[in-house]
């Protein structure tokens, strides 16, 4: 069995390793704080910690996509703004 | 408001009912005075939903004529029949807010809106919906909705009767009480043509000025409870009504006596000698602990202590027999009972016998 | 329901979990990694970057497909709710001829995906299909394999045959809980048949309708076998939905950069979608409390 | 105004029942508000189930059809009715293999589904635990996820396991979009199954696992029905990663019509012959669970 075809590389298993960090703390958060301090944010329906993260995840994806189709290969300002993007939704959503 | 007259009604579900069997409700013949309260009281399956759906008009009775006032309903729709309903389970419109459900009877009858507001904020304020009147009435309480169905009929000025199908089911206990007596309150006040169906004795006694007593598809008596209380027309009523229910024992009645297991009992009254199977009831209120003259060995099974009172559960021979004791007197080992004469009740086939004048 | 709180309860889903992480997690992973390298087979990679995605959002193939997509879902949508809540009305709600009627309503939707393709194939053609004949036979120009229009109505047309039926029966599923009192009610209060569907039926439908919805639209947007077997994606591209295109460049010309790009930016489209519906659905279900 | 009816009924009698029946001539119905047109709406559905019926109808017709009478004139009904296509696919194994294929795969996966998804169900109905709506969540994205995307690490995932054309790889590639549907099926019908009845069994000293299999199981059996009909029905219609997955061994029936196209152009009567084959095992499942179906619809949860 061998598993080459993955066709590993280094920034997509330094993503994926981010990604299942995230997953973790956010396992320990809850485990120290349970609950996932739920509340009723701007949009207007009860969202929890993993709510939050979710949305900043999947916010974060399109904005890099629009980052790529709309300005140009360099993704570090997407990133940037990624990175605000989520503080204010772990903030007021 | 009005008049309901049941002339001759009768029901059964099937084509061509041969046998008094096939008819899930037995004839009745009944006048209903306007502006009372009737309850419709029975165990499940007694035919007392299928009488209120012949005077809702979703059962056309296959005999009989309904009478609303001097108009015979009797083939006329639901929506014709100028009635309302509550239902076991409240039913409101989720979507709207509570002032647009009370709006949606008089909306559909193309009253005036100045004519609608008006009634509207009459009915909420009459129900004590105030504060949640712009609300939707999707998030309320099962009370409150059970208010708001009611609210869909008092808002109409042409209402017949308001029609009750078990209205408390769903409602929390303290809540059931309180929601009883409004409604009482409210039926004081406005004077509707109340019918009110359930299977719970206290609801119908604490709220009807008249109680329909039904049984196996047959009214077996109509009276006010004190009624139904004193003069049981029917030995289910006696063991319906009251807790415990009256005592039934086969007995041989003559003159004014009655032989129950060997031992003579007085009769308030003279009765004629019946024949078919004969018994006499006594409420458990009207037996009294007493080792004199005529009196009865009870065997004690058990004794419940309820507060003001004690019930004494036991048995004459292999009939049960309770009574209701005070407070404060200590029951000996191998008691014996008397009833009180004036309160026996006589019954041929469980139907009362009247004492001869 | 109030649920307790116990954390071993993972122990009972671990299963689910492992056995749906094997198929979805570590081909998904594969996918992201093939999206930022190039290949030429025999895995070799190359590292390409995020070229492969500027190249998918940037490619008229990749926007047309995507508008086809959300057109043809638009329209199914439009057709089949409207059409499966009008049947699941007009269905009689008891009696001999309810399972019947549900039975034969369900036969399409047991039908393997590439067998409804040849059925459609097959009924719309003019030389040996009953449609396509009648058509002919009645002087109506119609040729699926030439004209665009007429393979965009054969493919939809083909879609609320086979899956119409659904929303009927999710809707009929719907109506046929709400408590009879509540017709009574509104007879009580003289509603027209209209308030009765208004303020009765079409609130109580709710929530079958969004599963409905939700399903509707996404099997719709990754629609494959069905348009393939039927058109193959033509004439010309005009019936060349995502899923075909990505097909035709993932295995066709083993373009496995490029696909892998246009299959995450296709993910991520459908994952916010699913999101957003869940998320209106499962909020709905809460209001009610 | 009605005639009155007969007097001189004993109070509690019961009145012959024709003494009162000529008064009140067809009054034993029911009204349900049926007007004219209420009682022309079975027309809808009516014509539903034609347009539904007809091209299965046509593809009926043409497999009992000789090629020459399908590509010759043009009749509604077979002029000759023949089952020759059917026997070369009865007769031919690498088409009949094909429906055993399927068969064994969609089975497998039947079961398969709906084992994983009993415990999950019941974790998801009745307990709250670390991450649990996020859990379910990302299990329907999966039933969302389209099958395309997939299908190339697919095939080398199974391969580099070595279950490339085994029924097997098919079954569990499948789990993908069935295990999260039979999940969101059974945990509907869990929660309708009162918690009580939990705590009773406990209490009654029953074990977990026979509380499950003797006690909870039975009571959602119309639940287990129906996510079963729906695993194996999305099993057996799905094509894209079954042929993926496959080759010759485990080659599903879906896949093996492809080959009717021959040198000699269609084989068009045996691929209406085998398409009709695809339809009778969907049919057989449907009736068998048609009183579910309505409910199976709801999932438990209207």
């Amino acid at each position: 069995m061998t598993l080459s075809w993955m066709a590993w590389t280094w920034p997509t298993a330094i993503f994926f390793i981010t990604i299942f960090g995230l997953l973790i703390g956010m396992g320990v958060w809850e485990y120290a704080v349970p609950g996932g301090s739920p509340r009723v944010g701007i949009l207007r329906f009860e969202t929890t910690r993993g709510d939050r993260l979710f949305v900043s995840l999947l916010g974060s994806a399109f904005i890099c996509l629009f980052w790529l189709g709309l300005v140009g290969p360099s993704l570090w300002w997407a990133l940037a703004l990624c990175l605000g993007y989520a503080l204010c939704v772990f903030r007021w959503v | 408001m009005s008049r309901i007259t049941l002339d001759h009604i009768a029901h059964s579900y099937l084509p061509s009912p041969k046998t008094e069997a096939d008819f899930a409700l037995k004839e009745v013949h009944q006048v209903w005075e306007d502006g009372s309260a009737y309850a419709l009281l029975g165990p499940s399956g007694c035919g007392k939903t299928t009488l209120l759906n012949i005077i809702s008009g979703l059962i056309t009775p296959s005999h009989g004529r309904v009478v609303f006032g001097e108009r015979d309903v009797t083939l006329l729709p639901t929506e014709a029949r100028n009635i309302a309903q509550v239902f076991q389970f409240p039913v409101i419109y989720d979507t709207m807010t509570v002032a647009e459900n009370l709006a949606f009877p008089l909306k559909n009858r193309k009253v005036p809106q100045a004519e609608i507001d008006r009634r509207v904020a009459e009915t909420i304020e009459m129900l004590g919906l105030g504060p949640m009147a712009r609300r939707k009435a999707r998030g309320l309480t099962a009370d409150q909705k059970q208010k708001i169905s009611l609210g869909r009929g008092l808002v109409r000025s042409d209402v017949n009767a308001i029609l009750f199908d078990e209205p408390l089911t769903v409602i929390d206990p303290h809540m059931k009480w309180q929601l009883r007596s409004q409604l009482k309150q409210l039926h004081r006040r406005y004077g509707f043509t109340m019918v009110y169906v359930t299977h719970d004795q206290t609801e119908a006694l604490t709220f009807a000025d008249k109680v329909v007593v039904m049984y196996a598809g047959e009214v077996v008596q109509v009276g006010t409870p004190a009624e139904l209380f004193e003069r049981p027309k029917h030995t289910f009523v006696g063991y319906f009504i009251g807790s415990p229910g009256m005592n039934v024992l086969p007995a041989e009645v003559a003159g004014d006596r009655a032989v129950v297991g060997g031992h003579a009992v007085a009769l308030g009254q003279h009765y004629r000698p019946q024949p078919g199977r004969t018994e006499i009831g006594v409420r458990p209120e009207f037996v009294r602990l007493d080792d004199g003259a005529g009196s009865l060995p009870i065997s004690v099974r058990s004794v419940e202590d309820i507060g003001r009172y004690r019930i004494l559960r036991g048995a004459i021979g292999p009939h049960e027999l309770n009574a209701v004791l005070p407070e404060g007197r200590a029951i000996p080992a191998s008691p014996r009972v008397v009833f009180d004469p004036a309160r026996v009740n006589v019954y041929r086939d469980a139907h009362l016998v009247e004492a001869e004048a | 329901m109030e649920k307790t709180w116990n954390n071993k309860a993972w122990f009972m889903v671990l299963p689910v979990l492992l056995l749906v992480a094997f198929s979805a997690v570590i081909p998904l992973m594969t996918v992201v990694n093939y999206s930022v390298q190039d290949t030429f087979g025999n895995n070799e990679f190359f590292w390409a970057g995020t070229e492969w995605f500027e190249e998918v959002l940037a490619s008229e193939r990749f926007h047309d497909a995507l508008f086809r997509n959300l057109a043809f879902s638009l329209i199914i949508l439009a057709i089949e709710v409207p059409l499966g809540i009008a049947i699941a009305l007009a269905m009689p709600r008891s009696g001999f001829w309810v399972p019947v009627c549900l039975v034969l309503m369900a036969l399409p939707l047991l039908i393997p995906w590439n067998v409804v393709g040849t059925i459609w194939q097959v009924f719309g053609r003019a030389d040996i299909g009953l449609l396509g004949h009648t058509l002919a036979y009645l002087g109506i120009p119609y040729n699926y394999t030439q004209d665009p229009v007429a393979a965009w109505i054969t493919v939809i047309v083909m879609d609320v045959w086979h899956w119409t039926s659904l929303v009927v029966l999710l809707c009929y599923a719907g109506l046929v809980s709400i408590p009879e009192a509540y017709y009574q009610a509104a007879k009580i209060d003289g509603a027209s048949r209209w308030s009765v569907f208004r303020y009765i039926q079409l609130p109580k439908m709710h929530r079958v309708l969004l599963i409905a919805v939700l399903l509707r639209f996404m099997d719709s947007f990754m629609i494959y076998t069905e348009p393939f077997v039927v058109t193959g994606g033509g004439p010309g591209n005009s019936t060349t939905f995502l899923s075909i295109d990505l097909v035709k460049m993932a295995i066709g010309q083993f373009d496995l950069g490029p696909a892998a790009a246009m299959s995450i930016v296709y993910f991520l489209i459908v994952l916010a979608l699913s999101w957003v519906f869940y998320t209106v659905m499962t909020n709905y279900g809460q209001d009610e409390r | 105004m009605t005639s009155s009816p007969s007097a001189g009924t004993a109070p509690h009698g019961f009145p012959a029942a024709d003494a009162l029946a000529p008064s009140r001539p067809q009054a034993n119905v029911r009204r349900d508000g049926a007007t004219g047109l209420a009682r022309l709406s079975f027309l809808i559905p009516t014509i539903y189930i034609i347009f539904l019926l007809l091209p299965i109808y046509w593809l009926g017709t043409m497999s009992l059809k000789t090629n020459q009478e399908i590509l010759g004139a043009f009749t509604l009904w077979p002029t000759n009715p023949t089952l020759a296509n059917y026997r070369v696919i009865f007769t031919d194994p690498s088409w009949y293999n094909g429906y055993i294929n399927s068969i064994i795969y969609v089975a497998l996966n039947t079961v398969i589904s709906v084992s994983v998804a009993l415990p999950a169900a019941y974790a998801f109905s009745r307990y709250r635990f670390l991450g649990d709506k996020h859990l379910f969540f990302w299990l329907l994205t999966n039933r969302m996820a389209p099958p395309a995307v997939f299908a190339l690490p697919f095939f080398q995932l199974y391969s580099s396991f070595g279950l490339i054309d085994t029924h097997i790889a098919v079954a569990i590639a499948h789990c993908l979009f069935n295990v999260p549907l039979a999940v969101w099926i059974l945990e509907g019908f869990m929660s309708g199954v009162p918690k009580e009845i939990d705590e009773t069994a406990y209490i009654d000293g029953y074990s977990f696992p026979r509380f499950f299999v003797k006690i909870f199981m039975p009571l959602i059996a119309s639940g287990i029905g129906v996510a079963a009909f729906f695993c194996f029905m999305f099993s057996w219609v799905e094509l894209l990663i079954a042929r993926t997955l496959t080759t010759t061994a485990a080659k599903p029936i879906a896949a093996t019509m492809t080959r009717t196209v021959s040198a000699s152009g269609m084989d068009w009567g045996v691929l209406a012959a085998a398409g009709i084959l695809t339809i009778i095992p969907g049919a057989l499942v449907i009736w068998f669970v048609r009183n579910y179906i309505a409910k199976g619809f709801a999932l438990g949860r209207v």
